[in-house]
Order: C-alpha cells, then structure tokens, then sequence
C-alpha cells in the first residue's frame, strides 16, 4: 500500500514553492540531502524560544531543560535503532562520524588502549562502492599509521565481489568499513553476514548508514555492527548534525577524538583525563537545538512508519526501473529486476551526458543528482564519469516518477537524440 | 518554597559541621572522584573488616549538597557491613532520581532524607552522589583486589551520569 | 549612551518566559552561550523552506539557491571580520576549528607542507588563563608529535605574565595559541602586540575569539593573526556551527583535517587530492542553516553596531563590579578598576560556594554560570575551586545587573553568612 | 525559454564536432583539470612560440558545456599571443560571472557569446570554464619554467571556483 502523499507532502513547507517559473518541485534528490517537515522545525525553533542555555554546563534552569531537551534526543535516537543511550554520539555528520573513529584509531597509538592500536602490520578494508566519506578517512588513516588499505570490488551488477571475501578478511585486519545501501547503486550489503566474518578475524566493523537509516529499519544489534554512522540531514533532520552509534565496551576503551570543554574528568597544564562515553566524544558545547531537530525527525518516521517508508520507497524505485528501461540508450548503473534494493537509482544515457540532462530536468522541475555523487572510483569500475540518480522519499509519488520518465523522453528529444 | 525544600537545617548543619572529615590511617583504600562539571573533590578512606566498613575519613572541597551528603553517608555507613551499604545506597540513589515523586524511607536514610529536595534540581543530583558514588567505587576496587594486599590509591572518573 | 534594551529584548522570543514559578528571566550566562533573536530563527527557517538542498553538490534550482545562501554566509562572515572569502571555514563550533589546526599540524608531517610540520625539537604556547578547547587539542597535539607544551603564567591580578616572555617565544616556537578574552577573567589579551613578536620568532599564531568576536568589532588583519576561531551561538546565532579564519597563504599550504566528500579534487581507491581552501577544509555536506544562521546574527550584531555592544557591556560590567565590591567578602577574580575589560565578571564569597549561590540566584530567575567556566587549571592558579561569573551582552540592563546585586545579598542572608 | 538560451545550437553543434580535439605531438606543456564536483575532465596540450601559442589541442570527457566551450577555445585562441588570450579570456570571464546581465562582445568572442545563457546557472559557470581555466594554468607555468627547457605534465586543481 503506498502511502497517502498528497497528505504528506502537506507538512513539508517547501512544496509550496515553485521553481525554474512556476514550476511545481518535484524533488527527487533525497539521497543528497531530505527535505524537513514543519515538526522538525517547530521542535528547533521552540528549543531555541523556550530552553536555550549550555547543556552540562549550568545549574539554572534553562541549562537543566537544555541538558533534558539534548539527553532525550539522544535517547530517541538510541532506541530508534535498537542502542543504549550511551551508545549514541551526536556529531556534525556522517563525515565526522567516520573521522572520529578513524582518528581515534590513530590516537590509540599514544595511549595503552591494545584494542584500537594500528601500525603497518594491519590492514583496513573498504569496498570500491564507497562514498568518499568512508574512503578518504582510511586512505588517511593508512598514512598515518602505515597500515595497509584494500578494498572488495564488485560484480558487474554492482554488487560486493565477496568470492574472495577469506583472502581480504584476515587475521592483519583491524577495522573493516563498509557502506549499508550504496548512494550510487541502490545495493544494500548483507551486513550481518559480513559482521560475522569480520569478527571471527578479530576485526572491528563500521557501518556507513547514510543511505538506510532514513529509509528502512536498522538495529544495530541485529547487524551486529561496532559502529554505525548517518547523518540527520538525510532523514528529514537539519543540517549540522550527525551520530556515531559504538557498541559501549569499545567506546569505553577508544581515545577521544576532538579535545576540550565538557569531555573531561581533570584537566591540569600538563595533562587531562577524559570523560566516559558519550560525553568524551562530545567536546565543547553541543549541537543542540540540531540534536533536538533531529529527535522530531525520527518522531515523525515513526509516525509514518519506517516498513511503510521501505516498503514505498521499493514501489517508487520500481516503478523507475521499469520506466527507464522501456526507454531506449538507457543503462542502468545497479542491480534491478525484482529483487530487494533501495530507493536510489542511477542511469545513462549514451550520447546525453548527465550534467545535460539533469538540466533539462531541471528546466522542467524535476531535482535530480548528476556526476560522481562522491564515489569516483565507484565511476571508475564502471567505465563512466558519472550518472544521473534519483532518489525516492516518503514525499514523493508515482506521479513523481512519471514525471521523471516523461523528462527523461523530453531530454532525448531536447538534444536529438533518438 | 523550593529553595527552603532543597536546603534544609540538617543539609546545613553538615556542611558546616561535617562527620567523619579529615583524613586518617590506616586505611585498605583511597578513592579520590570529582566532579567534572563544577571541579567538586572528594577524597575518601576506608578499610574493610571482613563484610564491615571501617575507618571511614574522608577530605572535600565542594558545595554544600556534596559535603553534607558525603557527611551524612558516613555517618549512615561507618561501621556497616557492605550488604547494608548497598541498601541504604540503593535506597538514596532511588530518592535521587525519583524526580521528587519517591518518598524516602526514614528508617534506612535518617538524616538522609533532607536531601528530597535535591531530585527536583538535576544539575545537584552530582553533587548529592559525589560521595556516595566514591565510596561505591572503594568497595568495589577492593573487593576486586583482595587477592593482593598492597594499599590501593586511585584517582577514578565520577560515574554518577551513568545513573542518571 | 546605554542601548535600549527594553526595544532589543523584544527581538529575541525566550525573554516572553518566565522561570522558576513565574520570574522574569534574568540572563547572565551569554558567555556559555547567547540567545537568539527571531532574525536568525526566521532566517534559518526560510532556508529550510525555500532553499534547501546540498550546497556544492547538484545542478538543480534548489541546490543553486542553498549553494548562493552558504556561501554569501561565508562572505558576511568574512566582511565581519576583515577577511576575505577563501579565508573562512565553516566548522562547527570554535572547539571544532582549533582541533581542526591542531590535526592539519601532525597531519601535515605526513606530507612536504614543511611550514606545518612539528615534532619533538618544537614548542606549542599556551597561557594559563585559557578555556580547555584551547589547551587539550595543544597538550594532545603535543602527544601525538612529542613537541613540548608551555605556557604564559598569569600574574595576581589576572593578567598574562610577559615579563619572561622572550624565554617562551623561541625559535623552537611552532605554535603560539592565546585566548582573546579570557571567558573566566574578563582581561582582553594584547593580541597584536604579541603577534608581531610570534612572527618575529617565525612561529603560528592561533587566537581564540569565543569571547571577543561577540562582543567587539575584530579585525583579522589589525590583529595580525594567523588563526582565529569562534563560535555562532555565543553571538546570537545558531548553535552547530563555528568558523575558523586562516591567513590565505597558510590554509593553501595545510593539509586537510576531516576529509570526504566535497573537500576533494580527485579520488582513487589508493590516494585522493584535494580542492583549495575553503572547500578542502569543509568534508560532507555542509551546515547550511546554521550558516545562514550565523550571518543573520551578523546581520542584528552589526545593525545594533559593535561600538555599542561593547560599550554598553563595559558599562554593565563596571556597573556590576562596583555594586559586587559593595559586598562584605565578595572576592573579584581578575583584573577590575577602570579598565578596558570584557563584559565577564567572576567573584567568590568566602563561606559559600559558588554552585549554592548560583541555586539562590537561579531561584530569583537569575542565571549566572558556576564552577571551573572549563578553565580548571586557572581555578589552580588562583587556588579556588570555582567562581560564580555573569556575563553580559545587549539584551542585558543596568537593572538585571542590579537583581545580580540583590540576588547576592539575599543568598548571603539565605545562608546566613554576614 | 532560458533552456535554449541555455543550449545553442553552436554549442550543440561544437560538443558534437570538437574543434582541435585529439591531442597531437609535438607540444611544450600538458595540464590536466578536473571539475571535482561533476568528474569532468580536460587534458591539454600547447607550445609557446615566443608569445605566441601554438600547437593547441586536447581531449577531455564532461557535459556539452565544458566540451564545447573548450572546442570554441580552441578556435579563438590557437595561433594568438598570449596578450591577446588574455583579452579573450577575460572577456569570457566576465560574461560568465555576469550573472546575465553582461553584454558580450562579439568581435573577440565570437562563437563564444553562445554562452550568455551559461552564466544564468551558476553550477554549469565551472563546465564553462573547465578548458579556459587549464589554457591559462598551463600558459603561466610555462612562462614561469621557461629556464627550464622539460616537457612539463603536470595536474593541477581546477581553480574556476578561485574566479567566482
Ligand atoms: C574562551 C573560549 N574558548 C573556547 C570555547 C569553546 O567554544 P565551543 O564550545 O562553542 O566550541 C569557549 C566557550 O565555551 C570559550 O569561552
Ligand atoms: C553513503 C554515504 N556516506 C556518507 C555520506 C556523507 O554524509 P554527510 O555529508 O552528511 O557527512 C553520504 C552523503 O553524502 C552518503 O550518501
């Protein structure tokens, strides 16, 4: 059953707006970024009308209700996706998330945590579907430490290549991080399979939840992950925040990454000591009123339901699929035909680069994504420079995906191309 | 009034007259907590007799909540095997988060109960288990270690947000 | 000439609430963080309406119009400070932006940008007076590359000790990193004047502006510098965002903190390079309300005029230590007396403890900060545990300054202290 | 309609027949720019006889705009000083960040004034200039090498975002 969009479509202000000369927007590049409903932003602003103070940092009582406002988001997150609260570190991003474990890591060598340390006879594994923002962090991080990167590639379909997965998986194997639902591809890995493999090798798993947490149900207990990192932007949140989940024992044990205010226990000239998790992660005064947004974001996919967001999504996609293929010089870059894939798809179309359609596109209201969609050597494998995606939401209809087909058609015929 | 409920005579009283203050030997343990936010101290001293808590002392520097609290402990405690410890412990920690609805219950807190007025005032509630906390931790480090017999002197986070 | 504050209050929606069963709202915490008039939330709000969508990232109307927003951000930024565009990086609290300097610092040992690179032969300067986010990145920065921590003493009065300070800036000076306005103390460092001698010594020079930005009009280039960070919400604007200024030539130069998507210029599976500043200091999508936020703060700041906020601040707080030294065994922490200082007043009362009288004072609807202000080892230099400390800023009146008086008098009858 | 503003034929025209496309031998100086937001690419090659440049041609890989804009490059500018590159060049510029509202100058662009419609969309503006940005990179590191007689290869970042 698809879900009832006009009605949804109501909370979000921005679809009152036109573009490109009255134009109704038909916004289909989610994956990017997600458009915010009014609660998200009603939660903001009344943080900031009726509790703004400095959360752990006053004994007034704005500062009680800000540190209230701040720990009941985190709570709300932690149970969204099956954590303790503890578990639940609120940074800027996704980027970020990723960041601080890798820095983490490299810190650890300074101090006597064993379980994070990492030289050159480690090695880190990432897949070649990565964005850049859990590809670029470990390529830094090998440079730092000397460890070794290498990568899964994958099948033609754009699936994980896992048929030497035992060969990449072993014992030198410190940090596993792959992606959940490729940004590009619309794949969704088989996680939990892979957290066995990687913990049978002693190694520690991140997961890039960027793509799933907004459009499915995620437990990270399930998954089995020891880390797991989204951002709140993409499922209906502001900008400016993002989680990194940890399983308790290990963020017990891992160094800190950003340094300074509100994450420590004793601080001297010298030398300090840290705060537990989460406060040790958190340095300085928090992203609240983004932690409070973010909290009514999840508020409302609940409301909505997150199976029925899934369950939309995949009636959107294929319905997609199903359109652009009946369109001649149309490939589609990703697995499809009846199986289980996310909302996101990327196409080409020979002689029409993307950059050119996602203009006419444009012209004719229709938001899409164009060019490498951070994962360049995702492009690379597949002999391209860059797709033209769309992305699907719970504020997007059928009628959505019509219009894309249709634009599509327009396109071929803009630039004569038959 | 508020304000009246969370200092009470007897809160006062402690502070100005603390139980157990000043540091003595010997002693099994010295812990040593602060608290992160305000830099409240509280060093602690205690020795085990089998299950009984002993030579309890303790020195602080801190607000009036942390001193009387850790004044009012010990005189609740010293003396006290370990089982009765934890109940009283228990018990206070209930009255503390219970956001003012949990009744204190006389018989075990005594003297305790004058900190009701704390669970209404969440930033205060770290003040009022800096010492409790302190003296959970001794127990359990020297529970842990009666295996070896050499002095134990250890500077440890304050735990109290993990019972928030 | 004293602002009219009555008018201002009424722009920012948080003073129309009462605290503590009905009591106005008496606001002296700004220095932990500021209040928000309804310009920045309205215009963080018309963002998320009307423009949202991933700056830097799509060829779509939306993502033009959030790309225009972020970065006529950036440029208000700059103007406000006397920078140019390329110079200003948005992060996402001040805390953020020193870490990020400290990182690109031991980063840059891994690469040939030998400005950059520090390693046990080199010093990091500190002060004694400075808030944790400016000292814990240096003391671990320190540890991660074995240079050697120092640091400015403090004299009596609470001012930076420079009567040795040709010994501590040497030739093996790396980096010199200095508060602006101490958070605790009120003093205002001579920030131009020790650049000239950090240059001559060849070393960086980071300032931290939480405390000045806010409060006086800052000028990069008057003061010298060669880092300067600060924080949104502690000058009107939203929190989750915080800028760091870098000279032009030296942010070229430096190698990137938090790296990927958007801060790149080519990637492969093994390497990637990087775009120029400001983008190759910028991974992820990027906190774009917050921004636009932050410029519309700068847009109330400059409308009111920093002149006047400064002067009606040193009004208040004169005003306020005049009436605290009324008090019988009221102590002032920091330099006090006719002097050009900032608008933070710390002072104890021998007998009661500063988190009691903040409780007192919270329960007359007073907020006041109490403790260590996240500069424990200046409590150490003083020998004291903590301080109460107001802080002012242009919503606040002569009168509030009064009930601060008041309040301060009553909780010593309150605890009968004489 | 801005779109056709936007896609001329001369454009359409170019982008399908590339002027001076196929890099040929033999030449002083090879650049290679990207367009990091979208992958484009563009790799060039020329000599410098005196002031004069010669020997221009490139390949590349991008959108209509930055393959067109490069091919209409290319026949402004082979065979022409350096000087006179500038005037043309600069003019380019202008039009492109005129956000519509500069009138272009015929008589040195040409072919170029084709793309007024560009500067209406702010994200193509870098496609625009993709080949422009790397003639003029390439021209000012082989005047600044010009001691140095080595082929130079070099890869540089796009800096069209340097011009905004
Ligand atoms: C002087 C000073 N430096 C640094 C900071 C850290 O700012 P933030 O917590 O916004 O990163 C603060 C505020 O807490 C401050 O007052
Ligand atoms: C799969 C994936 N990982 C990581 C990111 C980075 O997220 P952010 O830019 O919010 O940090 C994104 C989005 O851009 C993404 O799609």
């Amino acid at each position: 059953m698809a879900l009832d969009v006009a009605r949804l479509k109501n909370d979000f202000p921005i679809f009152a707006r036109t573009v490109r000369d009255g134009k109704p927007l038909i916004y289909l590049d989610s994956g990017a970024t997600s458009q915010k409903p009014r609660l998200v932003l009603d939660a903001e602003r009344n943080f900031y009308e009726q509790h703004n103070a400095a959360a752990h940092r006053g004994a007034h009582q704005l500062a009680e209700e800000a540190t209230e406002a701040y720990e009941d988001a985190r709570s709300k997150v932690a149970k969204f996706i099956g954590a303790a609260d503890n578990e639940i570190i609120f940074t800027k991003s996704a980027t970020e998330s990723i960041n601080l474990v890798a820095y983490a890591l490299s810190n650890s060598n300074f101090t006597d945590a064993k379980r994070f340390h990492i030289g050159p006879e480690h090695e880190i594994l990432v897949s070649e579907m990565e964005h850049h923002a859990n590809l670029i962090p470990w390529q830094e991080l090998a440079k730092r430490t000397g460890a070794k990167l290498r990568w899964i590639p994958l099948t033609d379909e754009g699936r994980l290549d896992l048929s030497n997965i035992d060969s990449l998986i072993t014992s030198s194997t410190k940090m596993v991080a792959l992606t959940h639902q490729s940004n590009v591809l619309g794949t969704i890995n088989p996680i939990a399979g892979i957290a066995k493999l990687v913990h049978d090798r002693g190694a520690l798993f991140l997961v890039d939840a960027c793509q799933s947490v907004p459009h499915q149900s995620v437990d990270v207990k399930a998954l089995d992950v020891d880390f797991l990192v989204f951002s709140g932007h993409k499922m209906l949140g502001p900008t400016g925040v993002g989680v990194l989940y940890g399983r308790a024992e290990l963020l017990d044990e891992m160094p800190p990454f950003l340094t300074g205010g509100s994450m420590i226990e004793e601080v001297h000239m010298e030398s300090a000591t840290y705060a537990r998790a989460p406060q040790r992660f958190e340095a300085g005064v928090p992203n609240m009123a983004q932690a409070v947004g973010l909290a009514a974001a999840i508020e409302y996919l609940e409301r909505v339901g997150m199976d029925q967001v899934q369950e939309h999504e995949e009636l959107l996609v294929n319905h997609a699929i199903d359109g652009l293929l009946g369109i001649s010089k149309v490939r589609i870059i990703g697995p499809f035909g009846g199986i289980h894939r996310s909302g996101a798809v990327s196409f080409t179309i020979d002689d029409i680069h993307p950059h050119d359609l996602g203009q006419v596109l444009d012209d004719l209201g229709i938001a899409v994504r164009v060019g490498h969609h951070c994962a360049w050597p995702l492009m690379r494998r597949f002999g391209i420079s860059g797709t033209t995606r769309a992305t699907f939401y719970l504020y997007n209809s059928i009628s959505d995906v019509d219009a894309l087909i249709a634009g599509v058609e327009a396109t071929k015929k803009f630039f004569k191309v038959a | 009034m508020d304000l009246q409920a969370l200092y009470q005579e007897i809160i006062l009283d402690h502070y100005k007259r603390p139980s157990h203050r000043g540091l003595h030997e010997p002693f099994d343990i010295e812990v040593h907590h602060v608290n992160p936010t305000c830099g409240d101290e509280i060093t602690l001293r205690l020795s085990l007799d089998g299950e009984r808590i002993t030579n309890l002392s303790w020195e602080g520097m801190g607000c009036s909540i942390s001193q009387a609290s850790t004044s009012v402990m010990t005189t609740l405690v010293d003396a006290k095997t370990v089982d009765e410890f934890s109940i009283t412990s228990d018990s206070f920690l209930a009255l503390m988060h219970g956001k003012g609805t949990v009744v204190p219950d006389e018989e075990i807190l005594e003297d305790g109960v004058a900190f009701s007025g704390v669970a209404k005032y969440p930033a205060r509630i770290k003040c009022a288990l800096l010492g409790w906390m302190a003296l959970k931790d001794a127990l359990v480090q020297l529970i842990d270690s009666k295996s070896t017999d050499a002095k134990i002197i250890s500077i440890v986070p304050d735990r109290s947000r993990d019972e928030r």
